[in-house]
């Protein structure tokens, strides 16, 4: 299957709800969509389309805006929606809640999202609503709330070096 | 009587950390949870540090087992960002060592299956025509698991005449080995008991748990990125995708047996046809800004590189999905109803690579029947204390 | 399905050589392209720290000795080492090589360290490919 | 004069000392063809061809750490290798080997002490459920609850197929059987199929691979050895390895016809007889996975059971209108 005609079968089944679509290299579909109908669209792309497998979610912080990725991959190439949520001002902006970015659950479309939610989560400090298993996944559970690695404003400062055993 | 037993972090059957915390009734698995981040190393923060041409090698240290897959799939995004095009010949040679990477992968995936069936033997012979391979990619790169080939615009090294007819002269032997261990795998009673109808997977679940690679392809799912979406040399190589519905570890073996001979077929299809010229063009130090999705058929299923460049020589985000965290939610669904003596051969059949996924301890306190999770500092309190405690009698030497 | 489809392979390996090697007695053969360690040429240093720049380990450290000489140490942390050879592609001038050691453990850190000190070398840089 | 010879008979041959080294022997045997059976090496460097291998592993148990579970029944947890090598032990004393007349019973060979050494090779097993349990960590509990299961399912094809050589015999004593089939070595034959009943229940017994199940490290760790260390560990070992011998013994007596002929070519016979025996465990372990303990007791009631129940029926038909 060509890109023209998934294009036109995804517009087809979207209608407004596509913000932009662009197709900058063969098999390679991107697609924005507002946050709020980001569930509708997940919904009408697996039950309507079929496309059932997502790849995985990447998040990107774009410094004023957080830039979440679905890409699914189809047959003949892959489908990357791009949703944007407000990064919340300054660099404590994520410690009080009501400020914390959010961002719809798919998982009840897609149940195995659940794991790049979660990853979401801990590496952006996006709060994914509606998850089914809010647990971290992979930074420790002794590690210091709201830090959130990923993001631009997060550095981390390397140690000295220490190498045990003495010159001889 | 139900109870939950731990598996992992540590355990024999996991060669790397893991937490796998099975509920079980007698011997039936009832539920079961995963528990990662043992072995989270930050390389996607790293890798924003780093230059395109450190991140090579960065990128390559994800896994030992599929290091080509990695760094592969991040070159051929970034030369897509940088706008140059490898020589033809350096294709092949990418490519080819690909393809020998699958095929180590795959006959260690059949070793430890049988390792994990308490079939050593087959393990072991296994294992030792493994070898044959891991020669050949040492004497094509330098170097038996970070094979290092790749560099930006092409591979590093070339392949001359003689270790080529050699390869060749070798692919003979590992086909037959193959059909061997085909053999041995569909005859021989202990092992087929253990693996058939094991570890279900319908086709439905592994759609919505979004399996990828052997275990979606014997759920009979025919996905395979090398078709779907052809990279690199792929769309003139002759290959099929191999599939099996059974839905079970068997059909996990039998699609790896059936890819093993694939692999064969490509190998011996890019050696033949091998182009000649130069391999490898220069590369710049800065890509322009931009954004790139690659995809690459890892030993384990798709591999996903998301690249943003911010015109710098160094990437903004570099987001890798490796095949094995893909497999986890199915693996959950897999052991359930499972017997705990299967936990081993059903977390092995998704071929786990759990270093490649990723990037504390728990007690239970008998008495009391109450679960705590110690960390790793309090851990070493409890060592340090337990210690001074009953200081260690005489110095060790027996039996006086 | 047959009982015991292993046999008569295993009996035909009881009599045969071990696959194995008698490991630190015996050693194999390592390819004549195999990546060890690397080291330094000094007489063909031109300085460029195009090594330095490269080495995704930064195992290597260039620092200068003393300006007016133009005298400098190059010092190779082995212990950091990834033995990726990338030293060896940028190097434009031939300077840093690879051995073909395989055992290089130590007790002490300190003892995979290795330094030169060179005065900077006058060398034609070989045309890039 | 006796009492010497009786000190001698604890003691040194066939008792104490005899066993350990032959048991360590033993298990370099077993792990060298093993090993060749897999194209590798197998031990090499301790003493020549790795001979002290087993004895180097002992030693270097010994002197290991003896830890202890706080929440271990503490005494029993202490006292069962030490049962438990003593009974396999005892077992090794009633191995027909030396000074036992087939025409005069002694104190280590009487009527019946082939139902005295079955049932002591039947402790081990549960002495190793007894140590899964009393070290109340989670995968010993479930390896001690599987040895047990797996008793249920080996045991009795065992001793029937163990059995009924005896009854052919006409004799409970295994110095008798071993004269009988040594004056009537055809009637042998027959009894192939209960040995090959016998060799697979010894396998489960010793929980070699199909049937390690038990301490099937892939999937519980340790098994019931998860808690043990150290000197009782050593113990463990040492007891596998006598369990070993003994067993092997105990088919070599019972099917292949005893030790005969003085002491020294009874000797030899026992060293060739019982290696015979336990080259065909190996190879048993070597050509074989694991099965799953459900398969364990469904193969050992479907197949094993009635091939000893067959193999009664065929000594019951020589016995009377052959014999």
């Amino acid at each position: 299957m060509n890109d023209l005609d998934t294009i036109e079968r995804i517009k087809g089944a979207l209608g407004s709800r596509i913000v932009e679509m662009t197709n900058p290299a063969p098999g390679r579909i991107f697609m924005t969509v507002a946050v709020e109908d980001l569930v509708s669209v997940m919904t009408n792309l697996k039950r309507d389309l079929g496309f059932w497998y997502l790849a995985t979610i990447s998040g990107f912080d774009k410094g004023d805006a957080f830039q979440i990725l679905y890409h699914f991959g189809l047959e003949g190439g892959n489908l990357n929606v791009r949703t944007q949520i407000p990064k919340p001002a300054g660099p404590d902006g994520a410690s009080a809640d009501k400020t914390a970015p959010h961002l719809p659950s798919i998982c009840a479309v897609i149940p195995g999202a659940i794991l790049y939610e979660r990853e979401l989560q801990d590496m952006f400090g996006i709060v994914v609503d509606n998850i089914p298993d809010p647990r971290r996944v992979v930074l420790p559970d002794d590690w210091p709330e709201q830090n959130f690695p990923l993001r631009k404003d997060w550095k981390f400062e390397r140690p000295p070096e220490v190498i045990p055993g003495g010159k001889k | 009587m139900k109870f939950s037993i731990p598996i992992g972090p540590q355990h024999p059957a996991l060669k790397e950390p893991i937490s796998l915390r099975m509920t079980v009734e007698g011997e039936v698995i009832r539920d079961a949870d995963i528990r990662l981040g043992y072995n989270h190393r930050g390389i996607e923060k790293l890798a924003e540090e780093k230059t395109w041409i450190q991140n090579i090698y960065l990128m390559e240290r994800i896994c030992g087992i599929c290091s080509h897959s990695h760094a592969t799939c991040y070159v051929q995004g970034v030369e897509k960002l940088m706008d140059i095009v490898p020589p033809k010949r350096a294709l092949y040679l990418r490519f080819l060592v690909a393809e020998l990477e699958r095929v180590h992968s795959h006959l260690l995936w059949l070793g430890v299956a049988g390792h994990e069936a308490g079939f050593d033997t087959f393990f072991m012979y296994t294992w030792r025509d493994r070898e044959i391979v891991m020669d050949m990619l040492e004497a094509i790169s330098g170097n038996r698991v970070h094979y290092a080939i790749n560099t930006l615009g092409g591979v590093r090294r070339d392949l001359d005449e003689g270790l080529r007819q050699k390869i060749l002269g070798q692919l003979d032997i590992l086909r037959r080995r193959t059909e061997y261990y085909l053999k041995i795998g569909a005859n021989e009673p202990t092992f087929v008991a253990r693996l058939a109808g094991v570890g279900k997977l319908s086709k439905e679940k592994a759609m919505d748990l979004c399996a990828v690679g052997p275990t979606a392809r014997a759920s009979d799912i025919a996905r395979d990125v090398r078709r779907d979406d052809p990279y690199g040399i792929y769309a003139e190589t002759p290959f099929e995708v191999s599939t099996a519905d059974t839905c079970d570890v068997l059909g996990r073996v039998v699609v790896r047996v059936k890819e093993l001979f694939q692999c064969y077929n490509l190998i011996e299809f890019m050696l033949k046809n091998l182009p000649a010229g130069e391999v490898k063009v220069k590369a710049p130090r800065r890509a322009k800004p931009g954004e790139v999705v690659s995809r690459y058929e890892a030993p384990r299923g798709g591999n996903i590189h998301y690249i943003v460049s911010g015109g710098a020589d160094k990437p903004e985000r570099l987001k890798v999905r490796a095949p094995t965290l893909a497999n986890y939610p199915a693996t959950v669904e897999m052991l359930k109803n499972g017997f705990i003596a299967d936990i081993p051969l059903i977390f092995a059949a998704i071929d786990p690579c759990i270093c490649c996924a990723e990037r504390t301890v728990e007690t239970v306190d008998l008495r009391t029947g109450e679960e705590k999770v110690l960390r790793f500092s309090e851990l070493r309190a409890l060592a340090k204390e337990r210690f001074d405690k009953n200081p260690r009698k005489g110095t060790g030497l027996w039996p006086f | 399905m047959k009982l015991a489809a292993f046999l008569p392979e295993l009996l035909r390996h009881l009599f045969k050589k071990p696959a194995t090697v008698d490991y630190p007695f015996q050693k194999l053969e390592v390819p004549k392209d195999f990546r060890g360690s690397p080291y330094l040429r000094p007489e063909l240093c031109i300085v460029c720290r195009a090594c330095e720049r490269d080495c995704p380990a930064e195992a290597i450290d260039i620092t200068s000795v003393n300006e007016a000489e133009k005298k400098f140490k190059l010092a190779i942390h082995n212990d950091r080492c990834i033995h990726c050879a990338q030293c060896v592609d940028s190097c434009p001038t031939d300077a840093m090589q690879m051995d073909q050691r395989f055992e290089i453990a130590a007790f002490d850190r300190h003892d995979l360290k290795m330094g030169w000190e060179f005065v900077r070398a006058v060398v034609k840089v070989k045309p890039q490919a | 004069m006796a009492v010497l010879k009786t000190v001698l008979y604890l003691i040194v041959y066939p008792g104490i000392l005899f066993l350990f080294v032959y048991a360590t022997f033993v298990e370099w045997f077993d792990r060298k063809v093993y090993a060749r059976l897999q194209n590798r090496m197998g031990p090499t460097h301790t003493g020549r061809f790795g001979l002290l291998q087993p004895i180097a592993d002992f030693v270097k148990l010994m002197s290991k750490e003896d830890i202890v579970p706080d929440k271990a029944d503490k005494t029993l947890f202490t006292l069962l290798p030490i049962f438990g090598l003593a009974i396999v032990a005892t077992a090794g004393l009633l191995l027909p080997v030396w000074h036992t007349n087939p025409l005069q019973p002694g104190f280590n060979s009487f009527p019946g002490d082939i139902i005295i050494l079955l049932y002591l090779l039947s402790l081990p097993t549960l002495i190793f459920f007894l140590a899964g349990w009393s070290s109340t960590n989670l995968f010993s509990t479930i390896g001690g609850s599987r040895v047990l299961t797996m008793l249920f399912g080996y045991e009795v094809p065992l001793f029937l197929a163990v059995l009924s050589p005896a009854l052919l015999a006409g004799s409970w004593r295994l110095a008798e059987i071993a004269a009988f089939y040594r004056q009537h070595p055809l009637l042998i034959l027959p009894n192939l199929i209960g040995f090959a009943v016998a060799l697979v229940c010894v396998q489960a017994k010793l929980e070699r691979t199909p049937f390690d199940i038990p301490h099937a490290e892939t999937e519980i760790v340790g098994g019931t050895f998860t808690e043990y260390s150290g000197k009782k560990l050593a113990f463990f070992r040492l007891m596998t390895d006598i369990e070993l011998v003994v067993s092997a013994g105990l088919l070599a007596t019972v099917f292949l016809g005893g030790f005969g002929g003085g002491i020294f070519l009874g000797f030899l016979q026992f060293i060739g007889k019982t290696l015979a025996v336990i080259f065909l465990l190996t190879l048993m372990r070597a050509v074989t996975g694991r099965i799953r303990i459900d398969q364990v007791v469904s193969f050992a009631w479907k197949y094993l059971a009635p091939l000893a129940v067959l193999q009664l029926l065929i000594v019951i038909f020589i016995k009377g209108w052959v014999l």
